[in-house]
């Protein structure tokens, strides 16, 4: 029991040690600032993380999260920039995201077509719907009456702590809650377990895998909403490679990709792990070719370690 | 009907991606002037890969096209893709970034360069020769990167000012924030930024915005949103490139091509500093 | 026979697991030319102790000699290079592979050009499958056989080599007598050839068919070897738990009650024209052959197959059902035969395990499971069918196969059904577990619960049901009444003699 | 028996119908030249590819041939400007890729970590390792005396035929032998099928996924040089997401990615339908974003169709 509550910490332990050394290295690395960047930085990628955790718990794999972020974000810049109000932007984007990754669901669960390979070829053709949308060029969202209100949920502060933390801590408080407290939850370990045994449990595993890419493709677009409203625009482009730090995240806060066994709250530490490589990175003024190679050497050795000890 | 179609002037133009709004631009540009001229147009897309654009090259070449405009996605890597165009004595015209190789009517473009010399010698100007400089590099490998890198910085050895930190934020609005605010962090004197495009600037301004520091934000591209930010006093600067004009003459060259009238090796486009 | 050298010895093994001790310097002699039987309760050590053996553990504390030399065994390889082949506990067949590849994985036979010598390899695999009395195309993907079939190919695969130490971890456990039968003639032979062999099982009288000595494990702790002529049944028993048992198959009197369930001519693409019907408070036994489609009938009945035609009446009224979840919520319960593919959810804990079906009755405000509940819940079950294990919260997968299928029997029961469906409910389940399982089927009935029962083992069948159904090519060939029932009545149904028994 | 063999059949019947398609709607297609065009297009897929069906069959996945290809090319091109001669060139660039491969194999097989996560890593620290050595410019490869002969490999015909089509060719040949004639073959499958069985049977499973994942880099690598040769120019971005090609051309090619089932020349075939579809995109002059979508949508429909029938 004591064994596996060490492991269960592990990847905390792992990002304070690595958080001294940097402090160490680069003093401003813990200014209070700079911590309320790394975690503002952190949001998005452990937004979309928590919905891939629980697509991984069941054994599946989201690539879409990124295309489905691009999307979601011009719909809410463009209605925005509509005159819209801000509370029918967000109703109607995020009802998008969630839609599109309920289609992704039905394409996996009834259609029984892999996860990789579903997911794959939503991320090609929702990318292609964006460029359509968007016509190759970015939607500015700083229009509109909305504007300032919806620049906020990004951009704004909240006693002095940026407003997507908040929003960061709501959607995890959220999500272990529904993945530790629920029946819900329970099924999803079920489902990534050991799906034909789950099946003849009499769960209804096609809803249920349907629904975890739905939850994926909601925080997708939430993140969507604030990385639009951050930058008061939505690139066409965006959120291309995010679904791999997403992935990164959750393996490194120690969920099997196998499915069945993981904890939400390892990925917000991997988000965060992730994020403070990033910005360290940065602030040691390391070259960007070898910040390429020292971000895949931690996070190499980060799951090494990890098995080591298993 | 079929008598028409094989009347018409078949144009093919070859792009290194169109997920960025500056190629969307010069392809506006190209398409508006066909409409003009009555030719058909094939517009395909080489999604900054050479591979692709070799394939592309052929594809277009199986269509039996009249001439092509290609914007390479790098000088050096598109020499094939001409010289298999050259063998089949399709008139190539190279807009934006030019081929190493390979034989080309004319290259339409305004100079990298120059663009980022350009930039350089502004920052120089305002900051008085003296400083402490940011460079949010492009995509790492692209000719662009290195080209603005390049004349920036040879502006900038001229004078004392000092590039203390410099890194890529892949031409993308986003990464240009993230990248930013960090550097704010490591940083705690910076006069001034140069991004190699708008996109970049855009976002490091909204780092800069967020620190409540004053630094100077020089761009490239004069994309709308990048215009507006400089008259709205936001960004210092950015350098207009016009690819919507080069995307046109393109089209005009390739109509002196096809009435056998001569064309210069090399039709500049103009750059020019929009500053407030 | 007692002066006689062993070929092996197993000396001093000692295994821990986290939170398990799981072999406390345990001995094993495997002798030339005989068998010993390797005995004891589930999760006494048994499969343990010839993981270690055959190279799947390694580095454990104790020693081992063979023919009087200390060996190292650091690999399932090794141990093949040795001279040591097992057939292990669970299935462990590759399903995109062929019968014969998978009966000569890793040592197939090549022609001088090193390629494959698929004729040879599908002769020689053709032979031992005869040898073993089965009829099964070597040639046939390895996905495609039911598990009594694929308990074959094991046996074959592990005949493939000549090894001179050969280990049977509960080989018939999935198999029906005639299989059982056709197993044994092949170990006389393999005895008469001078091989050592361990053999592990729970079913007893096999042991007197075949063994010459066994060795008794109890907690992981050694309890002694004996000669098998020394012994009877209640003596092994007792080494085994500590205690005496008597009883072994108590069948409960209590009278059945109303009709609950009626089929009448069912039909799913695995089933042709079933019809029998099952009262409250009643045991209906189904016998058959391995093949016979007895699972299938279940699986259909519980919306696994579509039903195509028929009619399925629950208390009278005609109902559809088109998927497991529909059969729960019809108080239809399904324990599976095949606890590592169908049954069990090995990475999760006991109490997730039992409670999956029934988590809807622990929900409580905002849609949170009341955790103490459920707690007690499972710990109830722990209890009352004496699941051996340090907590609830331990993963199912550290188990011992019988207490597996404990658990498997504890879900099914969780939902709290009026018919319960009992695939092989006692597979690899030990003799006080047995006992254990059957105390509790008969409460079951007692209180009212309809039990429909598919097992292989003759005894449990005819000692448990009120009536047997018997199963041949996917359908119902007859019944018979508890006192109509033996086992030549039922082998006679089963193979195809479709005549009326009784008068 | 029959029906199976249909099902095998169905990736190329698939083919066959919407070759006959396109050239319906555009004859062109079926011109010689095309042709050729489409099949030399095609090679570098395909041979990325055969490695890939390697890796998936064993059960696992290999995200880095991209950057391999890339570092190869690089390689390659440094040489031959360097003035070496071709074989010394065609040697130390495919033990390189090699070596990657098998440093990559040896990191999942011995370190235990799962195949996603270890080639995302050496893909990521490949790439910066490719940035580096370039300094991010492309490296010329028409300088060198043995520039033209190099260049031939990717760019030259023999008997009216590119060369890269008969490369192509011969890898197809090879591995069709070794996956159905050879015991490492069997094993490849046995390891995809069932680890755990196959470990029982005494193979020496790490030693096995180590040399899957060395051919996987054998082939990426003989891709790069390729590439290179048809572009005299090796690109520090090259083959940027060319593993999810490779992975869809495997699983067109009806191989599960839950490995231990498939064939080999069912990856040729769907390497061959990724290829039509990008050129016949193209000749019908389908606009870049709808590109997208609709390469996605045949993707899904050919999957989709792949699952009914089984
Ligand atoms: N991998 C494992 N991790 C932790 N505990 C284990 C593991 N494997 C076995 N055990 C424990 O070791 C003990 C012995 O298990 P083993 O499988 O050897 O029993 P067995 O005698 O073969 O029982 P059965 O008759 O049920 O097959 C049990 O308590 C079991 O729970
Ligand atoms: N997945 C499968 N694919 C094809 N055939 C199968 C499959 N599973 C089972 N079968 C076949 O269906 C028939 C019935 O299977 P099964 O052996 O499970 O019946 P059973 O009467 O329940 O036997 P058992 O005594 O093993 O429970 C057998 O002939 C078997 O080979
Ligand atoms: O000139 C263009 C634009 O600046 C773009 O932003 C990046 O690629 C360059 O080639
Ligand atoms: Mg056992
Ligand atoms: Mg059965």
């Amino acid at each position: 029991m004591n064994k596996e509550r060490l492991n269960r910490l592990k990847p905390l332990i792992g990002l304070l040690i690595f958080s001294v050394i940097i402090s160490i290295i680069n003093p401003r690395f813990l200014s209070i600032f700079n911590i309320l960047n790394v975690l503002r930085q952190t949001s998005i990628n452990a937004i979309i993380a928590a919905g891939m955790t629980f697509v991984i718990l069941t054994g599946g794999i989201d690539l879409s999260v990124g295309s489905v972020l691009a999307f979601s974000g011009a719909v809410a810049a463009a209605m925005v920039a509509a005159g819209q109000p801000l509370i029918l932007v967000l109703i109607v984007t995020l009802i998008t995201g969630t839609a599109m990754g309920l289609v992704t669901g039905t394409i996996i669960s009834r259609g029984k077509v892999q996860a990789f390979i579903a997911t794959l070829v939503t991320m090609t053709i929702v990318r292609g719907a964006t460029l359509v949308f968007t016509e190759g060029k970015p939607i500015n969202a700083g229009i509109g009456r909305a504007s300032d209100s919806f620049a906020w949920l990004g951009g704004g502060y909240i006693l002095g702590i940026p407003v997507p933390v908040y929003i960061m801590a709501v959607v995890y408080a959220i999500v272990w809650y529904t993945l530790h407290q629920t029946r819900f939850g329970r099924y999803t370990y079920a489902l990534g377990g050991n799906e034909e045994a789950a099946r003849l449990s009499g769960l209804s595993t096609k809803k249920l895998k349907t629904i975890v890419y739905g939850i994926s493709g909601f925080l997708a677009s939430l993140s969507g909403i604030i990385m639009t409203s951050r930058l008061s625009s939505a690139q066409p482009t965006a959120g291309t490679g995010y679904e791999l730090d997403a992935i990164a995240a959750v393996v490194l806060g120690g969920t099997s990709l196998a499915g069945g066994s993981g904890r939400i709250l390892g990925t917000v530490v991997g988000a965060l792990i992730i994020g403070v490589l990033n910005n360290s990175l940065n602030l040691m003024n390391v070259s960007s070719y070898y910040q390429m190679i020292a971000k895949g050497a931690v996070i190499l050795l980060a799951v090494l370690i990890d098995r080591k000890n298993k | 009907n079929n008598q028409a179609e094989s009347d018409q002037v078949k144009v093919g133009l070859l792009l290194s991606t169109l997920d960025n709004p500056f190629f969307v631009e010069m392809k506006e540009g190209v398409e508006a002037a066909a409409i003009i001229s009555g030719y058909t147009l094939i517009v395909l897309d080489s999604q900054n890969d050479p591979a692709k654009e070799l394939g592309n090259m052929e594809d277009l070449i199986t269509q039996g096209v009249d001439v092509i405009l290609i914007n390479p996605t790098d000088s050096d890597a598109v020499g094939n893709a001409i010289k298999m165009a050259n063998r089949q004595s399709i008139p190539v015209i190279t807009l934006d970034r030019g081929a190493s190789e390979g034989k080309v009517a004319t290259h339409i473009a305004s100079d990298n360069v120059a663009g980022g010399y350009m930039a350089g010698e502004f920052i120089i100007e305002l900051l008085g020769g003296t400083g402490k400089v940011v460079e949010l590099e492009g995509i790492a490998g692209t000719s662009a990167a290195r080209d603005r890198g390049k004349g920036f910085n040879d502006a900038i050895s001229t004078s004392s000012i000092e590039v203390v930190a410099r890194q890529v934020a892949d031409f993308d609005r986003t990464k240009g924030l993230n990248v930013m605010e960090n550097i704010i962090q490591a940083q705690s004197e910076i006069d001034a930024v140069f991004a190699h495009n708008d996109e970049m600037a855009l976002g490091a301004l909204k780092a800069i915005e967020g620190s409540g520091r004053d630094i100077i934000v020089v761009g490239f591209d004069a994309n709308p949103d990048a215009v507006r930010s400089v008259s709205e006093g936001g960004m210092a600067a950015t350098v207009a490139q016009k690819p919507y004009d080069i995307g046109y003459m393109g089209i005009e060259a390739a109509k002196k091509i096809l009435n056998s009238e001569m064309l210069d090796a090399y039709i500049p486009v103009d750059l020019q500093l929009i500053k407030q | 026979m007692k002066e006689k050298k062993p070929i092996l010895q197993m000396e001093n093994i000692t295994k821990d697991f986290p939170g398990v001790k799981a072999l406390d310097s345990v001995h094993l002699n495997v002798f030339k030319g005989e068998v010993m039987a390797l005995l004891g309760e589930n999760g006494a050590g048994k499969s343990t102790l010839m993981k270690i053996l055959s190279g799947v553990y390694e580095n454990e504390k104790g020693s081992i000699l063979l023919k009087d030399k200390s060996i190292q065994i650091t690999s399932p390889k090794n141990a093949m290079d040795l001279g040591i082949g097992i057939i292990h506990q669970e299935l462990n067949l590759i399903p995109g592979l062929t019968v014969g590849e998978n009966i000569f994985l890793g040592k197939e036979p090549t022609n001088k050009s090193k390629n494959i010598n698929w004729n040879k390899l599908y002769t020689d695999s053709d032979n031992l499958l005869k040898r073993l009395g089965s009829s099964i195309n070597s040639k046939a993907p390895a996905s495609t056989l039911s598990i009594g079939d694929q308990q074959m190919v094991e046996i074959a695969k592990a005949l493939s080599v000549d090894a001179e130490i050969l280990i049977f971890d509960e080989p018939t456990d999935a198999l029906t007598d005639r299989e059982a039968n056709n197993l044994f003639r092949v170990i006389e032979e393999l005895k008469e050839n001078g091989k050592g062999i361990v053999y592990i099982s729970h079913r007893l009288p096999e042991v007197f068919e075949i063994c010459d000595r066994v060795t008794v494990l109890r907690d992981g702790q050694f309890i002694g070897e004996r000669a098998v002529s020394e012994l009877d049944e209640d003596g092994i028993i007792e080494m085994m738990v500590g205690r005496k048992l008597t009883d072994q198959i108590p069948f409960s009197p209590h009278r059945a009650g109303e009709i609950l369930l009626e089929v009448k001519d069912f039909n799913s693409s695995v089933s042709n024209n079933i019809n029998f019907n099952i009262k409250q408070g009643e045991i209906v036994g189904i016998g058959g052959l391995m093949g016979a489609g007895r699972t299938e009938m279940a699986l259909s009945l519980y919306g696994m197959y579509p039903c195509n035609s028929g009619e399925i009446i629950l208390n009278g009224q005609s109902i559809k059902i088109d998927s497991p979840q529909k059969a729960i919520e019809k108080g239809i319960a399904y324990v599976s035969e095949d606890r590592k593919q169908l049954g069990l959810f090995l990475g999760l804990s006991i109490k997730d395990n039992i409670t999956l079906p029934a988590l809807k009755e622990f929900e409580k405000l905002l849609y949170k499971i009341d955790e103490k509940e459920r707690n007690s819940s499972v710990d109830e079950y722990i209890n009352q069918i004496s699941i051996k294990t340090p907590n609830r919260d331990q993963l199912v997968g550290n188990l011992s196969g019988g207490n597996q299928q404990k658990i498997a029997i504890a879900r099914g029961l969780i939902t709290k059904p009026k018919l319960l469906i009992l695939d092989e409910p006692t597979r690899g389940v030990d003799v006080g577990a047995k006992k254990e399982i059957y105390t509790l089927i008969n409460k079951f009935k007692d209180e009212g619960l309809a039990i429909l029962m598919i097992s292989s083992e003759m005894p449990e069948l005819l000692g448990l049901s009120d009536r047997i159904l018997v199963m041949h090519n996917n359908t119902i060939t007859g019944e018979l009444s508890r006192d109509e029932a033996s086992q030549e009545s039922i082998m006679r149904m089963a193979v195809g003699l479709k005549e009326k028994v009784s008068e």
